[in-house]
């Protein structure tokens, strides 16, 4: 069965995000190394978007030919899409179908649609918080929980540390960016941070 | 800028200063009286003494009464942004994440996790 | 004018400044009195959503031309149309009668017992233990016309009008303080802010005439005339040329 | 003493703000707040009342239940009071206990505006948005200018991807306060996210306007240039140069509020050479 793994990075700014805004609905983007397979992807960062208003376009626009570009010049793609709903209680893909799914999912053929699973999230972690489906022609098709990886295996501890730390404090996504151009999505101080504890 | 004891006490020097000036003026309207002279116009320095304490005071109110307005009308809202702007008190849900990372929080069993386990 | 009057310094600290604390101090305790007095005033729902229907209204003449022009056309419709719009729907006659209501009398009553009743009283008793003092005198001069204003309780034809009795004096601080009033007792929002919180505010409610309908009539009459223009056409232009 | 000082200045900001930092208002109160309550002065119970909802918002259950006791032994009858206490009931996710208190302010009291707006927000957090936005409408039937509620109105609405109607619930919001720049940009962002040439035609006049209100948001700047880009694809001669002039023209703008940055980002220029056409 092929797997599809998440690097601490990916996985940790995923966790951060949705605990930096508990109250808001977040989305972000997936990237993949351009040379993986089809079957067997692993995601090797993760951009956090937005926490405002994840339903409107012309910033979603904006973000993604600028991370296009800047990811493209380090062998990267944009390979999925995560996000975790606003009430606790909803952990369904239906929700989930954003329209900028469909942005991605246009650029390179089919996409991973990553949703944060609320009812798992905890101070401690303790198992992968995550649900995936993968998304192609508008339909979603959940994928095995079984198939989700977390490399290294240190991931979950790592998270939980950061958690204790406060270093969502630290996380910016392109919402931020937005109201302080000076704070950097690319979050290469976290990034530092996650590599150092790992 | 905040109100230092430094404009405070401008401040009060000037109101000493223009009651003096308004103290002498009275004076010299009862010196005038008693020798039964008529009064035609203050002294020069009571005059000149009310007019600079009059500036000082104006001066000091200005420094003590804090920062002035923009007049713009979009002048105080461009601070704001989505961040704080989107905040409805009195809409708040409290179902959200901030259970889950709560320590007090014990999560129900949900019947997706009976049948995972 | 040579042989001017002079006034008895006495007078200063057993009349004039006696005045202005009595009239200063009874303000106050009147104050407290009528915040002591008065009821949460009980709005209707009906009540507030009519004045929260023409507030709406008037916001939306007043700035019609923020947004585009088919926006402003519905709402106006939905304000105006011909039956059951928000300004012509029907409503039955108001048949509140102010002397039949018996909340609306204990209000009056109330009313009087703050504001006319201390007047009377205070404004006689001071009329009966200052009577007869000139105490102070405006600095330029005024016509004869001011004298029963300025100098009630003085009988005197040859006196300058610019001269202030002390029942004038008396109607003077309580005209004059009204400022004061609000300096000091604006200092006091702290035990308003409590206050605030025993009792919530009950919306925006605004003062409402009891027959709305002539409200509505006009505002539907004033949003009938608009002309619509739309005012963002030229914001492009405008911040191109103000950046440069 | 001075923490203390700045803890309640920077609560008293918050406040103001309507900042939701419940997080850091729930350390402030355990570090200093709870200790100093009685020199709070005026301003206790307000602060009280602030802890509380954070408390309630980051599941700090002991702290919200002390919160309510001293505001209920201080006001017995108060509405507000109660209305908190419907809150910490729909934190427990006991919904019908914290409707009930929500009904008998009603009752008593059939004016009170927030009462019925937590009726909503239980709606909401119980997961029936189409019932909270019938409820909702409902409620703007009587409170007509009412912003909070039209603005979380055009919430409910774009969460459903009902864009037609959250305009128009961000048009009465203009209606309400039209020298808010955020407002038209938002306005904005929507008729841009509905598409359609006269869609987009509005949003560049909406981003432009929010520009004039104040130049330095960013997204309207964005979004000067993703319009002018979209509309420059006409076969009107005309246009097509105004657009093409107003697309340079944010260019420019976007990359001198990136240079006047004092800690510069990484590779500034690819970032933006995504935006040159």
């Amino acid at each position: 069965m092929s797997s599809i793994k998440f690097s601490a990075k990916a996985y940790c700014k995923i966790i951060l995000h949705a605990a930096k805004y508990p109250h808001c609905a977040i989305n972000g983007v997936l990237l993949a190394k351009s040379t993986s397979k089809k079957e067997d992807i692993e995601f090797v960062d993760a951009v956090p978007l937005f926490h405002i208003s994840i339903n409107l376009t012309p910033m979603a626009e904006i973000a993604l030919m600028q991370i296009d570009e800047l990811v493209s010049k380090k062998g990267l793609v944009i390979a999925g899409y995560y996000t975790a709903l606003e009430n606790l209680k909803d952990n369904n893909f239906e929700k989930a179908h954003h329209r900028i799914v469909d942005k991605i999912a246009a650029q390179n053929g089919s996409s991973y649609v990553v949703l944060v699973n609320n009812s798992k999230l905890s101070v401690y972690l303790d198992n992968v918080a995550l649900k995936v489906a993968q998304y192609s022609d508008g339909n979603m098709k959940p994928c095995d929980l079984h198939r989700v990886v977390l490399s290294p295996d240190t991931t979950l501890d790592t998270c939980s540390h950061l958690l204790e730390q406060e270093a969502y404090e630290e996380l910016v996504d392109f919402d931020n960016h937005l109201d302080n151009v000076s704070l950097d999505w690319i979050n290469i101080k976290l990034n530092e941070k996650i590599e150092n504890i790992l | 800028m905040p109100a230092t004891i430094i404009h405070r006490f401008i401040l009060c020097v000037g109101f000493l200063s223009l009651s003096h000036a308004g103290f002498s003026a009275a004076q010299h309207r009862s010196y005038l009286r008693l020798n039964e002279l008529d009064f035609t116009h203050l002294p020069l320095d009571i005059f000149i003494q009310a007019l600079i304490s009059l500036f000082v005071i104006m001066y000091g109110v200005l420094q003590v009464a804090g920062d002035f307005k923009e007049i713009k009308a979009s002048a105080e809202l461009e601070s704001r942004s989505w961040e704080t702007f989107r905040n409805v008190p009195s809409f708040y849900t409290y179902s959200h994440r901030g259970k889950a990372f709560s320590k007090m929080y014990k999560p129900p069993p949900t019947k997706e996790s009976l049948e995972e386990d | 004018m040579t042989a001017d009057l002079i006034v008895d310094p006495q007078i200063r600290f057993w009349v004039f400044l006696p005045i202005v604390v009595i009239t200063f101090l009874v303000g106050i305790l009147r104050h407290y009195i009528s915040i002591l007095l008065t009821t949460q005033k009980k709005v209707e729902i009906q009540q507030l959503q009519d004045s929260q229907i023409i507030l709406r209204a008037r916001l939306l003449r007043e700035n019609s031309k923020y947004i585009p022009k088919s926006s402003f056309l519905i709402r106006r419709f939905a304000f105006n149309k011909e039956e059951d719009g928000y300004l012509t729907q029907k409503r039955p006659p108001v048949t509140q009668n102010m002397m039949t209501d018996p909340a609306m009398m204990s209000d009056m009553l109330k009313g009087n017992l703050t504001n006319v009743l201390p007047m009377i009283i205070v404004g006689g008793w001071i009329n009966w233990v200052f009577s007869g003092f000139i105490t102070t005198k405006v600095p330029f001069p005024l016509t004869l016309r001011f004298k029963s204003m300025l100098q009630r309780g003085i009988e005197l034809s040859h006196l300058d009008a610019s001269w202030v009795s002390s029942a004038s004096w008396y109607f003077l601080n309580v005209f004059g303080l009204r400022s004061i009033y609000a300096l000091v007792l604006g200092e006091n929002n702290a035990a308003d802010q409590s206050r605030q919180m025993q009792d919530q505010m009950s919306g925006a409610a605004m003062a409402m005439p009891p027959d709305p309908k002539v409200a509505f009539k006009a505002e539907w009459e004033a949003l009938e005339i608009i002309d619509h223009q739309f005012g963002l056409t030229d914001a492009e232009n405008d911040v191109v040329s103000a950046n440069n | 003493m001075f923490n203390l000082k700045d803890d309640i200045e920077s609560l008293r900001l918050w406040r103001e703000n309507i900042d939701r930092k419940s997080r850091e208002i729930i350390k402030l109160w355990q570090s200093t707040i709870e200790d100093n309550l009685e020199n709070l002065g005026n301003e206790k119970f307000v602060v009280l009342e602030q802890a509380c909802v954070a408390a309630l918002d980051t599941y700090e259950l002991n702290v919200a239940k002390r919160c309510i006791q001293l505001l209920n032994s201080a006001f017995p009858n108060s509405i507000r009071v109660r209305t908190l206490e419907a809150m910490w009931f729909e934190v427990d996710e006991k919904y019908e206990e914290a409707m009930h208190i929500l009904e008998n302010i009603i009752k008593q009291d059939s004016t009170n505006s927030a009462a019925r707006k937590r009726k909503i927000a239980i709606l909401k957090a119980q997961g029936k948005s189409i019932e909270a936005i019938k409820e909702l409408t409902d409620y703007l039937k009587i409170y007509m200018a009412d912003i909070e509620a039209w603005q979380e109105l055009s919430e409910l609405y774009l969460n459903e991807n009902e864009f037609n109607k959250a305009a128009f619930c961000v048009e009465e919001l203009i209606i309400h306060n039209p020298h808010n720049h955020l407002l038209h940009q938002r306005y904005a962002d929507i008729k841009y996210s509905q598409g359609g040439q006269e869609n987009i035609e509005i949003a560049k006049n909406y981003y432009c306007q929010a520009l004039k209100l104040n130049p330095n948001n960013i997204r309207a700047l964005y979004g000067v240039y993703l319009t002018g880009t979209h509309t420059s694809i006409t076969k009107n001669a005309q246009k097509k140069k105004d657009s093409s002039k107003l697309v340079e023209w944010s260019v420019k703008e976007i990359e001198k509020r990136y240079s006047k940055v004092s800690s510069p980002l990484s590779d500034l220029e690819e970032r933006l050479a995504a935006l040159e056409v």
